[in-house]
């Protein structure tokens, strides 16, 4: 707060500043970042140490298969925040849709993840398998538990616009944040498990 | 705010406050300073260094799990506390309820299990090394590997603190909830590895873990004594209880 | 007005989906003669990227740059501090190999 | 009516299940007198291969019944509710400790009944059981230890001109309390009054037990036969 006091006065802006859903909701995506952060550091620490090792395990992933999955909840981001806006305007019927496309790609990614795991499982690599793979399925399991609470979410935010009576615009922007944070952790999960060499 | 005073209309949940506090100090003080269980051992000791390690901590052992099974049942106090809290709320009692049974149970895999186990491994040095590590094991693991009551226990007071329209926890805290219930899933691979950063005493099963949980209960607790100095019971004579309160139940409308 | 909005949201998009792509040319560029190499360049640029990316989505999808400054300075922070301790611990790592 | 002669029922079980506890009690043969700590492994594996029946049967018993108690702890929790008292914050903590105290004896009677299970393995394993199993059983008094305390402050808040249960109720448990406490050090001797089969974690401590279902089952009577007044007054 004391940053805000001492800083200079800001110029005045047309339309009043307002934090995008529950502020308590950032407390979420704050904390929770601070916590996976701790997760990536013990990884990428334990990574520079046993390079070689951990090079070896990395080849067997398929980057491509990597990057789809990023693109497919990339685009699941973008369909919330589409969502949010509609919801914003009024435009109740789009922003049902776009929450139904946020959901469809995330069911993309989800089958995406899934075939991944299946396809290392069938190489062999296994949570129990190497150091890098410890890490891999931990990483990408406790995101997908992230991910099946998202869709909880979703289905909040659908519970919300469906009904005239209700439709906060705080709540659908809360859950949208939500989504975007579980979008932001894949982001990172997905830089240091298939590119960090 | 100065100690529950005998007139004072809140004093039974200042009792409960100062004994859930109490609790949790004597805790981390005898886990962490005493047994020396908290870090935890390490798994990959061998019978014999469970043999020695048994040993080593012989006294604090003993003493630190005597002094748990004599005052554990003042667990029972921030349960006590915490489902009030959901009582408070606008949701279903079955909230209230869900988690005061899940606590209630969790005493036993949570805590009573390691003392009995550790009790039984320092209570005999010259027993089998391979069953004193058997002990050692079922100590540790009981422990840390039980998590799921408090899983699901993070969830219900979650759920009843995003639905209160009475403001009884502010909302971050619902969200906190959901932070500490996502850690809680994470000290399951303690089941499967001996070392690394996912062992029981690992990095990211429990250094990461017990740091959240740290936090969590702390603000929980600041959050509890909020509630009860927003409580407002006036502060006139407790409400008459004649014989037949039962049947004008108004007049209590929180005893019922 | 509104298609504005979507348009620049759909620029947004294709930007993260861009550096996603780019991915692909680092993965490329860190290997000799089909091996896998280790890259300290490699790393660190696509722990950058996706700090970036992080940044990107905060501030456009979760609309952060509408929103007070304090919210603005948290998240700003939260990615420094997100580099900083990403990075170092790589880095220390590296070090200590 | 139907609320307070279902009450009377749950009351009423009380009686019986005594009896089938004490029954018990004494069919275990390791109770009358209570085994040593400091048996051989040897001395213990032949205790139960001589005695498996007894062990057995005395267990099973115990095991079905253990948590017999809890419906009356029920009926002292809703005696609780016409405690002058302006939250429920008592009966949560009662309710609590209530569930938790029979499970540790449930456990007990657990490790007992493997340790009969087998009784030709090794005597190392046997032994064990046989440790965890009175030492689960001994110390494991946290719960009873707390609900002692927590009526005792019950009782002490309960101000009103005719209180639920009379005051001294609340001094007798906190002297229950404190008889109980030593038990929970009984990890620290093996011979000795403090020892699992010693004077103050053996006798003192099961007889407080026993003294305290028997004092608490008359006042829990009195406290009934009152509510069966009122009701009849109200009708």
């Amino acid at each position: 707060m004391t940053t805000i006091e001492t800083a200079p006065p800001t110029p005045p802006v047309t339309e009043t500043k307002r934090v995008p859903g529950q502020p308590d909701m950032w407390v979420f995506v704050i904390f929770e970042s601070l916590i996976f952060t701790a997760y990536f550091a013990v990884y990428l620490y334990y990574r520079a140490r046993h390079e070689a090792a951990f090079l070896a395990a990395q080849s067997h992933l398929e980057l491509w298969l990597g990057v789809l999955a990023t693109i497919a909840l990339l685009t699941s981001s973008w369909s919330i925040a589409r969502c949010v806006q509609t919801a914003r305007a009024g435009r109740y019927k789009t922003a049902v849709r776009d929450a139904y496309l946020t959901a469809g790609f995330g069911v993309v990614f989800m089958g995406l993840k899934i075939a991944d795991w299946v396809h290392q499982i069938h190489l062999g690599n296994t949570f129990t398998s190497s150091q890098f793979f410890q890490y891999y399925f931990f990483l990408t399991a406790i995101h997908f538990v992230h991910l099946l609470i998202g869709f909880v979410v979703l289905g909040v935010l659908l519970y919300q616009l469906s009904g005239a009576e209700r439709r906060s615009q705080e709540i659908v922007e809360t859950c949208a944040t939500y989504w975007h944070t579980v979008d932001f952790l894949w982001v990172l999960i997905f830089a240091l498990l298939y590119v960090v060499r | 705010m100065s100690l529950p005073l005998r007139d004072d209309p809140k004093r039974e949940l200042w009792y409960a406050w100062y004994a859930a506090v109490f609790f949790y100090t004597l805790y981390s003080v005898i886990f962490f300073l005493v047994t020396h269980v908290q870090p935890p051992g390490q798994p990959w000791y061998t019978p014999t260094q469970v043999t020695h390690w048994f040993a080593h901590y012989h006294n604090g052992l003993l003493i630190g799990f005597a002094l748990i099974f004599a005052l554990g049942g003042l667990s029972a106090t921030s349960i006590a506390l915490i489902t009030y809290s959901i009582r408070r709320m606008s949701v279903s009692r079955a909230f209230a309820y869900s988690y005061l049974i899940l606590y209630a149970v969790s005493a036993v895999p949570g805590f009573l299990f390691i003392c009995v186990a550790m009790t039984a491994g320092t209570f005999r040095p010259d027993r089998d090394p391979q069953l004193q590590q058997w002990l050692y094991d079922f100590g540790f693991l009981s422990f840390s590997g039980t998590m799921g009551v408090f899983l699901i226990g993070s969830l219900i007071w979650m759920t009843a603190i995003l639905l209160d329209k009475n403001r009884v926890f502010p909302k971050w805290f619902g969200y906190l909830n959901l932070c500490n219930a996502l850690t809680e899933v994470v000290v399951a691979p303690s089941w499967i590895f001996y070392r690394g950063v996912f062992a029981w005493n690992g990095l990211i099963a429990w250094w990461i873990d017990v740091f959240v949980f740290g936090i969590y209960t702390g603000v929980f607790l600041m959050l509890l004594r909020n509630m009860i100095l927003r409580e407002d019971f006036g502060s006139g004579p407790l409400p008459e209880l004649p014989l037949l309160a039962r049947q004008a139940p108004a007049t209590l409308e929180l005893a019922s | 007005m509104e298609t504005g909005f979507n348009k620049r949201l759909f620029i947004v998009w294709i930007i993260l989906s861009g550096i996603t792509v780019l991915y692909l040319v680092i993965d490329h560029s860190a290997e000799k003669h089909g091996v896998r190499t280790a890259s300290e360049v490699a790393s660190v640029s696509a722990i950058v990227l996706a700090l970036i990316k992080v940044r990107i989505i905060m501030r456009e999808f979760m609309e952060v740059r509408e929103a007070p400054r304090l919210l603005c300075l948290l998240t700003d922070g939260l990615i420094v501090v997100m580099a900083i301790v990403l990075l170092g611990a790589y880095l220390i790592g590296r070090a200590l190999a | 009516m139907g609320r307070i002669s279902g009450e009377r029922i749950i009351f009423w079980t009380l009686p019986a299940v005594a009896i089938i506890w004490i029954l018990a009690f004494c069919l275990f043969p390791g109770f009358l007198p209570p085994m040593s700590p400091t048996s051989s492994a040897g001395d213990v594996a032949r205790f139960y291969q001589e005695h498996t029946a007894r062990v057995r049967y005395s267990m099973i018993v115990l095991n079905w019944f253990c948590v017999a108690l809890i419906p009356i702890l029920m009926l002292i929790v809703e005696r609780m509710r016409r405690m002058a008292h302006r939250t429920p914050i008592m009966r949560y903590c009662m309710i609590g400790v209530a569930g938790a105290a029979p499970i540790v004896f449930l456990t007990s009677s657990v490790f007992w009944l493997l340790a009969a299970f087998r009784p030709d393995r090794a005597p190392d394993l046997t032994q064990m059981y046989n440790d965890l199993a009175w030492i689960t059983f001994t110390c494991g008094v946290p719960f009873l230890v707390g609900q002692c305390v927590f009526l005792a402050i019950s009782i002490g808040l309960d101000e009103q001109p005719q209180p639920v249960f009379p005051r001294w109720v609340a001094s007798f448990n906190i002297v229950i309390a404190l008889a109980l406490i030593p038990a929970a050090f009984a990890g620290l001797a093996h011979t000795g009054a403090l020892a699992w089969n010693g004077f103050l974690s053996f006798w003192v401590k099961n007889v407080a037990i026993a003294l305290w279902i028997i004092v608490m089952s008359v006042v829990l009577a009195k406290a009934l036969q009152r509510d069966v007044a009122v009701a009849g007054a109200a009708a």
